[in-house]
């Protein structure tokens, strides 16, 4: 039993401070850390920088250009990015569809896709869920229909994420009609320039255009851009919904946010008092730091198990639902740790260069909203339902 | 014992729902919270001219003398169209503080207007610094010839963007957070060296803060005895939260109906989700906070216009304690069990879900009461 | 709307309160509030009390010598019940049997049975649960087989409640099993007495021997013990268990408890001042009060309800989960209010003529034991998951 | 980083699990109980000679210098089997306390006995008064000609009842709870005035109440420096504490593989009881939670016999309330999931329950270390 990092792994740690304290643009960790909305030019800005360094694509095989790294590397990696306030990678590309093409696809389309990936020239997106479709992905209804070299794609996809700025969206489409409903499903590439594709945004309740709706209307999708075999799609799709499972828990997320959280309740009074010397809110604050520290174990378990050569089973689902509960505590206490100016939303204080006089806390003004926003921890990603069946299933054999 | 309504605060809550269903469709809902003042108008205006606005008020104001039962009748309703008029503040608490510690003149001057929805007022009774405790005040009001000068911040003064009137709290003897000492008076936002900073809030409405710099006020501006207002604001408040809760048991009652209807229609793996177990129990759990809810609701309401005593202030604070956890219970639960749809703008949910989780936020959330409520505990 | 009590209903209380006063023995009424061990001697020193002041059977037709108290008398009654003391009523008999009886039995059986519930001859226990049937009651295996002027019942009945004292006990048993679980089900009285059958204790967790298992070999129940008709016991089991719901609730029991915890937690002492004056303590405490108000609220709004004329649906239901959740707060509080002393088992300190020193606090001896043993308010009574289910399918028509 | 046990650590783990699975079926468990004992004098025997009552003591003593892992390998099995012998007091706490704090003289007296498992030894820290508090001594030791005489109650000393020696906290300076002046003594229960009062504790052990009337002990029975002894016994506690969470890791995981399998095998309404989703999330939740408390019990482990800081204290505090809350999780929702049977004497889930529960009642429960980790929370 050894809880530590060796020589090598502590190694691999200053090299990423090193490189972080260098090459973190300030502007932008200044975001992350406030909770500020980046632009679309800040992650390309970012994804520049970390592509130069080679460490964009980190479980690519190395003739794609990726490194290999090994979970405790990419933990470690986790960890200070979160510290410092690295944005979070888009996933939808280096993350989703690039292991997709890499293990299904042929190599042509590795040869396409896999640089421009790398490069930022292409910005993904995801069309899996329909609005008749949410946790029953099976059971989705847009039609691709073979016609000469094409097939003609019409149908809907919704919640997907920053579609706004895509350019590539990978959808998973219905094939066959005639089989069961999971077996007519096939994984296609779709530009977003094509004639009949249409992005609508889905505003959250916290005001935010984060997700969108796009509509296929008679869409022209040459037969090259299907992944592997008609029909197999759904293969291709668990795929990828098992690969890279945990991070979802967002241990360092939870990390940063309740340092940021401590800080804030520094600040703020009660009784004339910082509200940190509060008993009942220390209390609070402490109850979910020492949860946090008990998940990030239950993380580093999992971690050195497949390091170890083992596979992360269900004990990340079980950690992707603890992980988003304690987020969702700290936004918790975030929004209550403001009082009354929980209420007030002051966009213009959103923005990094904005050189007013803060209402009331220079962080404040994302609070409550994030805390709206955060409901999807528990809902996205295979929500905490989905997750508690799977282990039911998988772990217990219930 | 009986729980019904009498037949006249039937007619009343009645009037009111029939009011909101015409008047305050969603989209409408959408429109008014973009507009300057934030609210409708016009709903406003024909909550005066059906004497709504005068309910707490008595005969002679217009009104019909209603107590906990009647603002609770119409508090109720407002809350299930998320209605964002300042009846709270405006009818509420600035019409209870000044019927409470105004002089003739003053009563004269502002409550007919009050009652009639034609003068809209606002408290600024919080502070930067007060968290919810209202004797944690830091303005200061210094005695003059022609009165009082005041200087300091009131902090989010909801429907302080378009009041006629605000009523704020100023320290005129003792230390920060003494009880002792509190003054309060009744300013025109349009007094020189009154600054506000208005904003949205999160959950549709408007407010802002008040920065009060050398601000004159006349000797008439002061309601009730100088330094002696503390008693007076907790006595408002009490009864604003009981209001508060009033809407609250609105607003959870639309939102339950929301995810029930959403349980029985959606549809999951070929069956509607509503038939999957845990969804059931949660539903369940839903429905018992709103009956727990309720419950408190009432019983507030029954003690609102009592004089004030200790069991009183246990029963106020128990209420808002558990309205506030309900809310918050309903809100979170019933997107979680909308999935991705409950948290979209378009979709009515979402803005219940947060009304209830903000109205934690006003007049103390239910830590602060849970609090309050142990300082009071009695042994046994 | 009116939260009061009308003048006769005062006038009732004070009836009530005079009556207790003058007629509840104090150590009956010591050992109530001081949760020790009630004997059979002592259920019916008071049942007898009871009876002679005629308030036995509050729910009887006056012509079997009840007594109909309205929904607010009954109230006001338990009410005061919990507050003096009083031993709760043994409900078999009197609150389950009984209203069976007087509905679906004939003459002879309430000639035969009434008079001898009102005096205290007959004690009755409950033949319901079977070992492999909890919830699932219709799944009964008790079988009553017709031979002549008898019945002959082999199987076992379980979860008996004080089948120790008991000389007659009411059955559901199957006589036919050629229809539907539901259908072939009979509602038989049997005398304790008849040789074949066999009580024998199950121990709780706290040691505590309040429930039983009956055993059934070859008993001969005379064809006359027979309610109603045969095959049609489940209409009289329904009726038996939507019967007498909304005291499930136990709020005056809680409120008891309550009172009982303050006192403990004035004092237990932590840091050299009582509990109750600990900040976190002390809100913890406030907590459950404050929830216990508001059930006890909607506990009186249903009342008022049935009062009204009114039938208590499933609000019952989820007030008796609510209900239950409260009490099996207020007594894990009072297990925590004893800190270390919640470990010592001192069983001598549980008879009310100890005269020895208390190892910690007076009333210390029982709470663990109780913490444990009303666990079962969850479970028995129909589960709180029954109730959710109930009210899930009643109510919400999900 | 590695969480697997070593080779060695493996060994230990099997040994003891082996053990107790001969030894300690549940049926032998409860005769255990039952003898004044309160534990088997046998299986303590066995486990001295095979060692593992040495496993923390160094190589001269006939230990292998085991650490926090080791001793939470022996501590996680003995949970499994609900052992009733005091491992926690005579080797971890007692054996600790002389180990750190004794000379040479008095570790040469006692410490081989312990570790041999011949010398039972217990520990009398809290008082009637002190809840949870060791600071909070009233027992008092005055010096004489002779060494000290010792007058004052200690309360709940677990496996006091068999003890050949009792260590217990007196106060030599300084009043109710200060920290300094406490001193610690060892006693023999046999010694002139020394009265107890023994019980059985609801989980099955056994424990007593002493009270020290005019006790009169040499000066050889003081441990370490006079009205020092605080900082040992808040470091050994922490030590006990990281060996009570690999006790409660033990329990836990033998209380959720039943109900687990008692989900698979009871049916209800024609299905086994696990097709119900209710009980399918409650016992992922069940799961979740043992996965904390294992890891905590681990990280607790680590630091178990780190130099003393407040990174460790924090950890011990955060692991103690992890595992008390946890524990009382699997023990309430594992009655609930199971039914009345989960509430019977005969059925060995009932007492894993009682076991979990009463867990958070030694060394402090998770309240008590939730103030204390707030103390200690570090504002960023």
């Amino acid at each position: 039993m050894n809880m530590n990092y060796t020589a090598e792994e502590l190694a691999f740690r200053d090299e990423v401070r090193a490189f972080l304290d260098e090459k973190l643009p300030a502007d932008i960790a200044a975001k992350v850390k406030g909770f500020r909305r980046l632009s679309k030019q800040d992650h390309q800005r970012w994804q520049k920088i970390l592509t130069e360094q080679g460490w964009y694509a980190t479980h690519w095989p190395e003739e794609y250009g990726g490194v290999k790294w090994t979970p405790v590397q990419k933990h470690i990696w986790d960890e200070e990015s979160c510290r410092y306030g690295v944005p979070r990678s888009i996933p939808f590309g280096v993350n989703m569809v690039a292991p997709v093409i890499i293990k299904f696809g042929n190599e042509e389309q590795k040869q396409q896709y896999l640089p421009r990936i790398l490069s930022g020239e292409d910005w993904w997106c995801q069309g899996y869920s329909e609005p008749g479709a949410g946790s029953d992905l099976a059971s989705l209804k847009t039609r691709a229909v073979r016609d000469g070299d094409h097939y003609i794609v019409n149908g809907q996809k919704t919640w997907t994420t920053l579609g706004q700025h895509a350019n590539m969206i990978f959808c998973l489409v219905r094939t066959n009609t005639e089989v069961k409903a999971q077996e007519g499903i096939s994984f296609l590439l779709i530009d977003m320039n094509t004639p009949g594709i249409t992005v609508r945004p889905i505003i959250t309740l916290d005001g935010e255009h984060e997700v969108n709706e796009v509509f296929f209307e008679d869409v022209k999708v040459p037969v090259e851009n299907l992944v592997g075999e008609e029909d197999k799609g759904w293969t291709y799709a668990k795929y990828l919904l098992t690969y890279e499972r945990t991070g979802l828990a967002g241990i360092g997320l939870s990390k940063a946010a309740l340092s940021h959280l401590k800080q804030l309740a520094s600040r703020r009074l009660k009784n004339g008092r910082p509200l940190i010397e509060d008993p009942a809110f220390s209390q609070r604050i402490s109850q979910v730091e020492i949860d946090l520290t008990a998940a990030a174990i239950s993380n580093l378990r999992i971690i050195a198990s497949v390091e170890g050569g083992g596979v992360p089973g269900a004990e990340s689902s079980m950690l992707k639902v603890k992980g988003t509960e304690i987020r969702q505590a700290i936004n918790d206490l975030a929004r209550r740790a403001l009082g009354p100016y929980a209420l007030p939303f002051v966009e213009e204080e959103l923005d990094l260069s904005y050189e007013g006089e803060f209402l009331s806390d220079e962080n404040a003004a994302p609070l409550s909203a994030q805390y709206f926003n955060n409901r999807k921890l528990s809902i996205f990603g295979g929500s905490n339902e989905i997750q508690k069946n799977i282990v039911s299933k998988m772990i217990l054999g219930l | 014992m009986d729980f019904r309504l009498n037949e006249e605060q039937q007619m009343l809550q009645d009037t009111v729902a029939r009011l909101v269903r015409g008047e305050y469709s969603f989209e409408k809902r959408l429109e008014f919270s973009e507009t300057d003042a934030g609210f409708s108008e016009d709903f406003w205006k024909q909550l005066g001219e059906l004497g709504l606005t005068a309910v707490p008020f008595s005969e002679e104001l217009g009104g019909f003398g209603g107590g906990g039962v009647e603002v609770q009748s119409v508090m109720t309703e407002l809350g299930k169209g998320l209605c964002l008029e300042p009846y709270l503040q405006s009818v509420i608490l600035a019409g209870g503080l000044i019927g409470q510690s105004g002089n003739d003149s003053q009563k004269e001057q502002w409550l007919a207007g009050i009652a009639a929805g034609e003068l809209k007022a606002a408290v600024g009774l919080q502070e930067p610094q007060s968290f919810y405790s209202l004797n944690d005040v830091e303005t200061r009001a210094e005695k003059n010839g022609e009165g009082y000068v005041l200087n300091g911040r009131k902090a989010v003064v909801i429907g302080g963007q378009c009041a006629d009137l605000i009523l704020v709290s100023a320290r005129t003897a003792g230390s920060s957070r003494d009880s002792d000492g509190i003054s309060l008076f009744a300013i025109s936002p349009e007094t020189a060296g009154v600054e506000r900073r208005v904003y949205p809030t999160i959950d549709g409405s408007k407010g802002c803060d008040i920065t009060l710099t050398n601000v004159q006020v006349g000797a008439d501006a002061l309601l009730g005895n100088e330094g002696q207002a503390s008693n007076a604001i907790e006595y408002q408040t009490g009864r604003a939260i009981a209001a508060l809760c009033a809407e609250a048991v609105g607003v959870m009652e639309v939102a339950n109906e929301l995810t029930l209807d959403y349980l029985k229609q959606r549809k999951q793996f070929g069956v509607p989700i509503g038939k999957f177990q845990v969804l059931q129990h949660r539903m369940v759990d839903m429905m018992s906070e709103l009956e727990q809810a309720r419950s408190m609701a009432i019983l507030a309401a029954s003690v609102a216009d009592e004089e004030q005593s200790d069991e009183r202030r246990r029963i106020l604070a128990a209420a808002k304690n558990v309205i506030g956890r309900s809310g918050q219970f309903i809100s979170e639960k019933g997107i979680q069990s909308h999935g991705g749809i409950g948290m979209t703008w378009e979709y009515n949910f979402a803005h219940y879900a947060k009304r209830l989780v903000m109205i934690n936020h006003q007049l103390g959330d239910d830590d602060f009461h849970l609090e309050r409520y142990a300082t009071l505990l009695q042994a046994s």
